[in-house]
């Protein structure tokens, strides 16, 4: 009972922000300086064409109007009519680009999370000694690398020096992300490098703290064995920060994702967001915005969901049985 | 009760290292627990009573070295290895903890943690385990013992936690159960009922306990004999009434003198202080430990130091208690002293008229108040006593201005200041203050001393002079002891005694006329609460000012105040001079307070009242009375549908009771703490 | 519990490799991949940086142009005539079909012209046509077309990529993008917009020997570098427009070859119409600090070899050229000019280029460092090549441009250096050269048209607002490659091309 | 102080970065007029020259500019503005977390309320979209919207420092002498969250490295031929065969300036935070 009442209010805080983030992206893009009409034509376009065609996209209409249009159309789940491909819809194209992006950011998640909480709880049992000191060096060393250049180091291990695996990213006409999952390893791998470092020290020093609690010591009065008191005392408690932290930075990994799309050529919702900001597409660019945005808040929604599942002391609330 | 010992510790030594230094912790400790009986070890803090504990379990840190013998029914515990002292932990040893909150795994279920210890310790399976934790919570008073175990620990009250925690020791039968400060976290009534389990499961279970506490009080309750460690060394040791009569140590002596305690009171007694503070030991130091505190030090103290049975059974490292050859401190004051000169004023300087405060969103209020009046004169100290969450701090906030009361007045010197702080005038601001519980976190640890006391003599008494206020300070710091040095030094530099003497140097720094005490010293050792009471005590004379002193520890108001109220969720119980409410109590609320307050005296027997349950959801309205669902007494349906009246006792003694004034007079059925 | 992390990640990775082996190609078709890094701008006449692989492919034109000679030759046009230049006449060729299997009649080729006069569309070709007064269509196959006034060479602005064939029964502006359609050797089987175009042999084509492959793939990559790693990795066979450094790494490589198929300019325009160059001294001290050898490196390249440099607009290759002898750097002569215009502590300006256009970013910043010790600081203001052109060309002071070379220099002329040429990006007016423009397109004669330049290309050289670098248009292609065609109009004629 | 100054004695690591660190202020602030080349200065003779020759300690790029000066003079712009950026964005924060932490109420409810909506749009997002849309970035540009995207995360950690002193008794007791609201945020409160602030600035400061690099690298950062070290990455990025070191130079100097950071910044927080 509390928990649902817990995710009802969650999920219309949620609602909530994607509302207002899409009242803030419309005008944030729409204030931005240039005329759309203009950008579509050219500088050399006359200016009876440019006001034709401002007249077309109801430009001239009240920026609120505009914007309950464009709203309306992505509650009815159209994204619009791209600028720079006129007649053509982004739902053609954005679909498409989402899920590989998402099969990206999945397999990145795939990668670090079992890594980084693994090298993570280790260097945290271990704290003070040589293999947390190695981990902590290592998980700062690859933090502190922009993906591009630990991508950068990855072309060139790996696919200029050993030739295993693809510079480049591109899925061949009439084949499927599925039939070249080796375009993934590379840029998951340089999103994962940075991953890493991060959620590796969160989870590190989540465990520190946990293995100093009370209770911990308690366990271990009890005469519990060591390992048992770690898996099954620990662990769950130090991994609930840990999965917010996780939550939380997906925004830093769909940032991570733009720069890594852009240096592999990957087909993806990075990319995309990169050529529309390229050619001013306008609704192109909203509406990469608005969905990052919306996966970055859904992210943290489930997360917390997640969270409050695994805490008892929010699943239950006090009194309850 | 010779037996053969179940725990003897021999010579025990433990040092921490750190990277300059070695710090010793303990030094040539040796106990001895006999079956069956219960040993209570009290000191103040760090003089090494829970490094004691962790040296018995090997649960140091890395950093640290152990020697000595603990002989545990024989067999030499240090020289096991980590994985041979799991057979020991949990098993044949068990601990219970301070907090028993922080000491159960919240993300597990009660039963789990139960149930993994039968497991291991004797390979149960879960159903078995299940089976055995429910027994041993039953043997607990604990009501639906198969519905906790279900429970998440956050799911159950404080006292309840503390009593898993305690069943959850049981469990395997061990011969020995260590209790560190069990019932330091909770309210004194609760704490009267899980002493009096703890007392009746030694027996039941036939096993010795180790009970370590600050507080004699608590330790009388439950042990049979006494050692007192100072500083890493066991100074004394013995039967406990031997130790609170004939104490041998000085250090004994000095700190049962430091204790508010029954019979004690301002009017007749200074309490006794120990200069200066419990320093670190270095390994290089040897002698008494409490020498440079020591009053009664003389030039042998250096070489005929050492444990010795002065008396059958009575070990002590000193005889000097009560050496003659240096007199004692005059402790006793005359009786009554009054200032010269006239009977002191007593114009009434505050009056609350049915004070309401709440919290809390609505729906989720916590009536934090409700319902109270009072009236305080000058000259006089207002003790307000009550369990955790009986609204005392609240009005204490509400009178000093910090919060806004929801209804009802405060009238001070005249003018009505039931608004918070913001609305008030500077010289009512300047009028009340309040002095902290928590003195290092009343005074801003970024500023120096100087500062602290000289920005309200800037800002509310508007001396502009650094100078001048330079000498208002130092003459104001004279007179809580501390020198002029401390003018420059940083809270952080200075000893929890000292902080709290400063923080009530920057109170009296601006002559208020009220000053609202919210625990002061609650979070001091006995030998610092008895300098900043004595302190307390000699400002309030001089200034003529009021006090309101709130306090959970029934010994302190005793001792400080004239009037006490006391209090239960938010209403008042009962009102009167200190003889009235202490002497004789009439609310069953009080008389059950009284009857839990541990004694230091361990020859004191108050009567047996025990509450059960735990006080009702503050969110709730209560028609009645809202001590009505644990009173011992409760006249009927009455009590949980009505308001209960006011009875009058006297001019000054009132309660709120449903009971007769009748039966409230003639059915005293508690000795109260008069002697 | 840790060994089984390591189980799965193991297992991942070798599931995503066996996947990767497991996708290959076992049909025997000839493939051409092409690696395009515009992204695919289809329907002609709107926009400018269409994929010309693209285009070349769907759509044909009245008139082309062979890669080989530089010749027009007939494609969908088979003749065509005028005899004062004011009314042509052009033939059609019979039987051939649209994609959707509707008949090329000279309704088509009406609809497409008047086309480029729709205000909605900003048709890039819109101001050549306003000299259009009348289109007729005496029957399926013939189009006469009557000029307001006459035009000599209006025949060639059928070769422009803008000016492809266009069915009138076609709904270009909701299907253009989407379904681009035409008679070209190569129809689009499936689009993917941003990521991949499939274009299959299209087996009605009007010259049945072509084309000879049977499908294009085309990729749309927008990173260059990306694009050359996919040539590389036998992924794609061609990647137009490369980087000279590119050229370089290609050239040392076994398997690839680098073709130019023609030249291109970059003008740096000099606007005439603002501070500061509207003064001329200020244009010829900016001219002095020029150094062409310098200028070729940057380009990688080697001045008189590979990259051209001069102060008008008529490239060295055509027959209008006329050598005039470089003026020399003189940083003292450039300092004098710039004092005399007004400016003797120096002047800064800002310049506009599209900093991921090859070329741009290094010829920028070397025009930043050639002009520096004169005083004229070179504000760089970089900007991606499509918000380059739509916002700031034709708009400021100073700017660098991609052209491609036009067959009959007067078309340039007239589009970019006429006080009234819709792309008269440097706002140059100068009456004389206007006036020479104006001759050269009414003049049948071509020796007297030539003096005309002659004279034209004299003024440009002390007046003019440009400065003409010609650098290659670089493709990049896998040994595999055989007869890659592109003439100058840019666009590419994969019909001809062939894989091994 | 002088206890920081031992603490720092005994963790090398932190010596390290704290060494690298201000190399590259050193390098900053006097390594380019030590240079014996100016970083826009092309030798078209010596294009793409190797590491150690012709008397380029780091080679030269396509157009013949040594990159080791350029490596140097990038240090310049990118330093002042992740200090700017991780300056501004922590004072911009402490204003926005104090206010809002300090009144509470529905002043912090609506605050929280926009800055989770503000940390929905990732930083680099954010930054990106804005200096793509705006295009031409200067560093004044530059700095103000990196600072933008960073503030609510700063606000947030403002507001929890703040809130842990907000319920000290000290400030009860500076509320019940009648300090005013700013007196309180600004003397009481914020010396005691100094620790906390440090932390943040250092930690933003390598963010910001990170960001504008990535910015640098994504084409919407400084302008050439202003040598920022993320551009110099992407504009050689084809030489990572022909002339490795012009990439491969500069994403070390950005990896060992992070690393040398976070190594120091690791080290404040250690001191800062568990300094009791």
């Amino acid at each position: 009972m509390e928990f649902l009442k817990r995710f009802a209010k969650r999920l219309g805080f949620t609602l909530l922000t994607i509302l207002a983030m899409s009242v803030l992206i419309f005008f944030l893009v729409e204030i931005m300086p240039g005329d759309v009409a203009q950008t579509v034509l050219g500088q050399s376009a006359t200016e009876e064409s440019v006001a034709a065609l401002r007249d077309r996209m109801g430009l001239d209409d009240p920026l609120h109007e505009r914007y309950l249009r464009w709203a309306g159309g992505f509650i009815r789940g159209d994204l619009g009519e791209s600028l720079y491909m006129r007649g053509v819809q982004i739902n053609t194209i954005f679909w498409r680009k989402v899920g590989h992006s998402v099969v990206l950011a999945l397999t990145a998640l795939l990668f670090y999370v079992p890594l980084s909480i693994l090298f993570g709880v280790f260097a945290g049992v271990k704290e003070g000694k040589a293999p947390d000191a190695i981990i902590s060096f290592v998980g700062l060393a690859t933090m502190a690398l922009p993906e591009f250049v630990s991508g950068i180091i990855l072309i060139t291990v790996f696919a200029v020096g050993l030739e295993i695996l693809p510079i480049a990213s591109i899925i061949p006409i009439g084949e499927n992300l599925w039939q070249n999952l080796d375009i993934l390893v590379l840029p998951a791998l340089s999103i994962t490098f940075v991953m890493f470092g991060y959620v590796s020290r969160m989870q590190r020093s989540s465990m520190v703290s946990v293995m100093k609690a009370d209770y911990i010591r308690a366990a271990i009065l009890k005469g519990m064995p060591r390992k048992y008191v770690i898996f099954r005392h620990a662990l769950k408690n130090a991994l609930l920060p840990t999965i917010t932290i996780i939550g939380m930075n997906m925004g830093w990994l769909f940032g991570g994702l733009i720069v890594v799309e852009t240096l592999f050529g990957f087909p993806g919702l990075g990319s995309l967001t990169m050529s529309a900001i390229k050619t001013r597409d306008i609704p192109l660019i909203e509406a990469c915005v608005l969905f990052i945005t919306f996966i970055f808040v859904f992210a943290t929604f489930t997360t917390d969901m997640l969270y409050a599942f695994l805490n008892p002391r929010i699943r239950y609330k006090r009194g309850d049985a | 009760m010779k037996t053969e010992p179940v725990l003897e510790i021999k010579e025990l030594d433990v040092a921490y290292h750190t990277l300059t230094d070695t710090v010793v912790a303990l030094k040539g400790v040796s106990l001895s627990v006999a079956k069956n009986e219960a040993l209570g070890i009290i000191g103040e803090s760090g003089c090494g009573k829970s490094t004691l504990f962790y040296a018995i379990m090997d649960y140091l840190p890395v950093s640290s070295s152990r020697s000595g013998e603990i002989l545990f029914k024989g067999e030499d515990l240090v020289v096991k290895t980590p994985k041979q002292m799991t057979k020991f932990r949990g098993s044949k040893i068990a601990m219970v903890y301070q907090n028993p909150y922080s000491s159960l795994n919240p993300s597990l279920t009660i039963g789990f943690q139960l149930e993994e210890v039968s497991m291991f310790h004797h390979g149960m399976s879960r159903k078995e385990a299940r089976q055995a934790a429910v027994e041993t919570l039953s043997d607990l008073h604990l009501g639906d013992a198969a519905g906790i175990v279900r429970r998440y620990p956050h799911q159950i009250s404080g006292g309840m936690q503390q009593r898993i925690c305690i069943a959850m020791a049981l469990l395997c039968k061990p011969d020995l159960m260590i209790l560190d400060e069990p019932t330091t976290a909770l309210d004194v009534t609760t704490e009267a009922v899980i002493l009096d389990i703890i007392k009746e499961l030694k027996d039941k279970y036939n096993m010795s306990l180790i009970y370590i506490s600050h507080d004699i009080g608590v330790v009388n309750k439950v042990s049979d004999r006494i050692a007192v460690m100072y500083r890493g060394e066991v100074v004394e040791f013995g039967n406990q009434n031997t130790i609170y009569k004939k104490p041998e140590h000085p250090y004994t002596r000095a700190l049962i003198n430091c204790m508010p305690r029954a019979g004690v009171l301002k009017e007749n007694t200074q309490l006794n202080t120990i200069p200066g503070y419990v320093s670190r030991r270095s390994a290089a130091e040897t002698g008494c430990p409490f020498v440079a505190r020591c009053e009664k030090r003389n030039a042998t103290c250096e070489e005929k130091y050492g444990m010795v049975e002065r008396k059958p059974d009575h070990f002590s490292a000193c005889d000097r208690a009560y050496a003659t050859d240096i007199p004692d401190k005059v402790l006793s004051k005359e009786a009554g002293s009054i200032p010269e000169g006239a009977e002191p004023e007593h114009k009434t300087i505050l009056k609350i008229d049915n004070l309401y405060k709440y919290y809390g969103p609505h729906g989720k209020r916590i009536r934090a108040l409700d319902g109270v009046d009072l009236t305080l004169d000058r000259n006089n100290v207002l003790g307000v006593v009550g369990e955790s969450g009986c609204g005392k701090s609240t009005m204490g906030h509400t009178i000093s201005g910090l919060m806004r009361p929801t209804r009802g007045k405060i009238i001070f010197d005249g003018t009505n200041i039931s608004v918070s702080w913001r609305k008030r005038s500077p010289e009512t601001l300047r009028d009340i203050q309040l002095i902290f519980q928590n003195p290092g976190r009343s005074l801003n640890p970024s500023f120096t001393i100087e500062n602290i006391i000289g920005r309200p003599m800037l800002k509310l008494l508007g001396i502009k002079s650094k100078q001048k206020r330079r000498k208002l300070i130092v003459d104001i710091l004279k007179k809580v002891d501390l020198g002029e040095e401390y003018l420059f030094r940083r809270p952080k530099q200075l000893s929890g005694g000292e902080m709290q003497r400063a923080a009530v140097a920057r109170a009296f720094s601006i002559a208020p006329n009220l000053l609202v005490c919210d625990e002061p010293t609650s979070a001091l050792d006995a030998s610092v609460q008895a300098s900043v009471l004595n302190l307390l005590v000699d400002l309030q004379k001089d200034s003529g000012a009021a006090y309101i002193f709130i306090s959970h520890d029934l010994n302190v108001i005793n001792y400080l105040s004239d009037y006490i109220m006391v209090m239960y969720l938010g209403r008042i119980c009962e009102y009167g001079k200190k003889t009235e409410v202490g002497g004789s109590p009439r609310h069953p609320y009080t008389e059950a307070l009284l009857s839990a307050v541990p004694d230091v005296d361990p020859s004191l027997k108050r009567g047996e009242i025990r509450l059960h349950g735990a006080p009702p959801n503050p969110t709730k309205k209560i028609k009645g009375c809202p001590f009505a669902g644990r009173c011992h007494r409760k006249v009927g349906s009455v009590c949980d549908t009505t308001p209960p009246p006011r009875v009058n006792f006297s001019d000054t003694h009132f309660a709120y009771c449903h009971i007769s004034p009748e039966v409230l007079n003639s059915e005293i059925s508690v000795k109260g703490i008069k002697k | 519990m840790k060994k089984s992390i390591i189980v799965c990640a193991v297992f991942l990775l070798a599931a995503a490799t066996a996947f990767a082996g497991g996708a290959q190609e076992t049909e025997e078709k000839m493939t051409i991949k092409v690696a395009e890094q515009v992204p695919n701008l289809i329907t002609p006449g709107a926009w400018d940086g269409q994929a010309f692989s693209l285009n070349g492919s769907i759509y044909d034109y009245l008139i082309e142009m062979d890669a080989n000679t530089g010749e027009l030759v007939p494609s969908l046009a088979t003749e065509w005539d005028s005899p004062e230049g004011k009314v042509w006449t052009f033939k059609l060729r019979k039987g051939v079909k649209f994609h959707d299997g509707s008949d090329f009649t000279s309704a088509d080729v009406k609809f497409t012209l008047e086309r480029t006069q729709d205000p909605e569309l900003g048709h890039l070709k819109a101001q050549d046509f306003e000299n259009l007064e009348k289109i007729e269509t005496p029957d399926d196959h013939t189009v006469v077309i009557t000029l307001k006034e006459a035009a000599p060479t209006f025949n060639f602005i059928f070769t422009d990529y803008n000016m492809a064939i266009l069915s009138s029964e076609y709904d270009y502006a909701s299907k253009g993008e989407s379904a681009p359609m035409g008679t070209g050797p190569f129809k689009l089987e499936k689009l993917v917009p941003k990521e991949s175009a499939l274009l299959v042999k299209n087996n009605n084509y009007w010259d049945s020997g072509l084309p000879k492959a049977d499908e294009l793939r085309i990729y749309f990559v927008p990173d260059i570098d990306s694009s050359v790693s996919l040539l590389e990795a036998g992924e794609v066979d061609i990647v137009p427009q490369i980087s000279p450094i590119i050229k370089k790494r290609l050239e040392s490589m076994d398997g690839f070859k680098v073709v130019s198929p023609y030249q291109e300019s970059r003008f740096i325009a000099l606007a005439d119409d603002r501070e500061p160059f509207s003064d001329n001294r200020v244009r010829l001290a900016f001219k002095y600090t020029m150094d062409p050898e310098i200028l070729a490196k940057a380009c990688q390249g080697t001045l008189g070899e590979t990259i051209f440099y001069n102060e008008t607009p008529i490239v060295n290759a055509l027959a209008q050229y006329k050598k005039i002898p470089f003026r020399g750097r003189d940083i003292d002569k450039a300092k004098k000019l710039l004092a005399e215009a007004g400016y003797p502590d120096g002047l800064s300006v800002d310049f506009f280029y599209a900093s991921d256009h090859p070329y741009g970013s290094d010829i920028a910043q070397t025009l930043k460092e050639l002009s520096a010790p004169a005083g004229i600081e070179l504000n760089l203001k970089g900007f991606p090549r499509d918000i380059y052109l739509s916002q700031h060309w034709m708009n400021g002071p100073m700017l660098l441009t991609g052209w491609g070379v036009r067959v009959d220099p007067s078309m340039l002329l007239m589009l970019a250096f006429h006080s009234e040429g819709p792309w008269n990006e440097s706002h140059l007016d100068n009456p004389r050269i206007d006036e020479l423009i104006e001759k050269i397109r009414g003049e049948v004669d071509p020796e007297v048209r030539q003096t005309y330049y002659d004279e034209l290309q004299e003024i440009f050289h002390e007046e003019g607002t440009v400065i003409n670098l010609q650098v290659p248009y670089l493709v990049g292609v896998s040994d595999a490659v055989t007869d890659y065609r592109q003439p100058v109009t840019m666009l590419p004629q994969l019909e001809y091309t062939t894989i091994k | 102080m002088n206890t920081y100054l031992l603490q720092l004695k005994r963790s090398p690591r932190a010596i390290a970065g704290l060494a690298i660190l201000l190399i590259w202020i050193f390098a900053a602030i006097a390594g380019p007029s030590l240079l014996s080349y100016s970083y826009t200065e092309m030798d078209m003779n010596n294009q793409m020259v190797a590491p150690g020759q012709e008397g380029h300690l780091l080679g030269t790029d396509a157009l013949g500019r040594d990159v080791f000066s350029r490596i140097i003079y990038g240090s310049r712009s990118i330093l002042t503005i992740a200090l700017l950026t991780s300056l501004l964005s922590s004072i911009a924060g402490i204003i926005i977390g104090f206010t809002a932490g300090y009144f509470g109420g529905i002043v912090d409810t609506i605050f929280l309320r926009i800055m989770d909506i503000l940390m929905a749009i990732p930083p680099l997002v954010l930054a990106m979209v804005v200096l793509g849309i705006l295009g031409n970035s200067t560093i004044v540009g530059l700095t103000i919207i990196v600072s933008i995207a960073f503030t609510p995360a700063t606000a947030r950690v403002a507001r929890g420092a703040l809130l842990t002193c907000k319920s000290t008794e000290y400030v009860d007791a500076a509320r019940i002498r009648g300090e005013s609201h700013i007196y309180i945020m600004f003397v009481e409160i914020l010396p005691n969250t100094i620790g906390p602030v440090i932390v943040e600035i250092t930690a933003r400061f390598a963010y910001s490295i990170m960001m504008i690099a990535s910015l640098g690298f994504l084409g919407v950062g400084l302008q050439p031929p202003t040598p920022d070290w993320g551009m110099m990455v992407i504009e050689n990025k084809s030489l990572i065969r022909a002339a490795p070191w012009t990439v491969l130079y500069p994403s070390l100097a950005i990896a060992s300036l992070v690393i040398a950071i976070s190594l120091f910044s690791d080290f404040v927080s250690k001191v800062m935070i568990n300094e009791d």
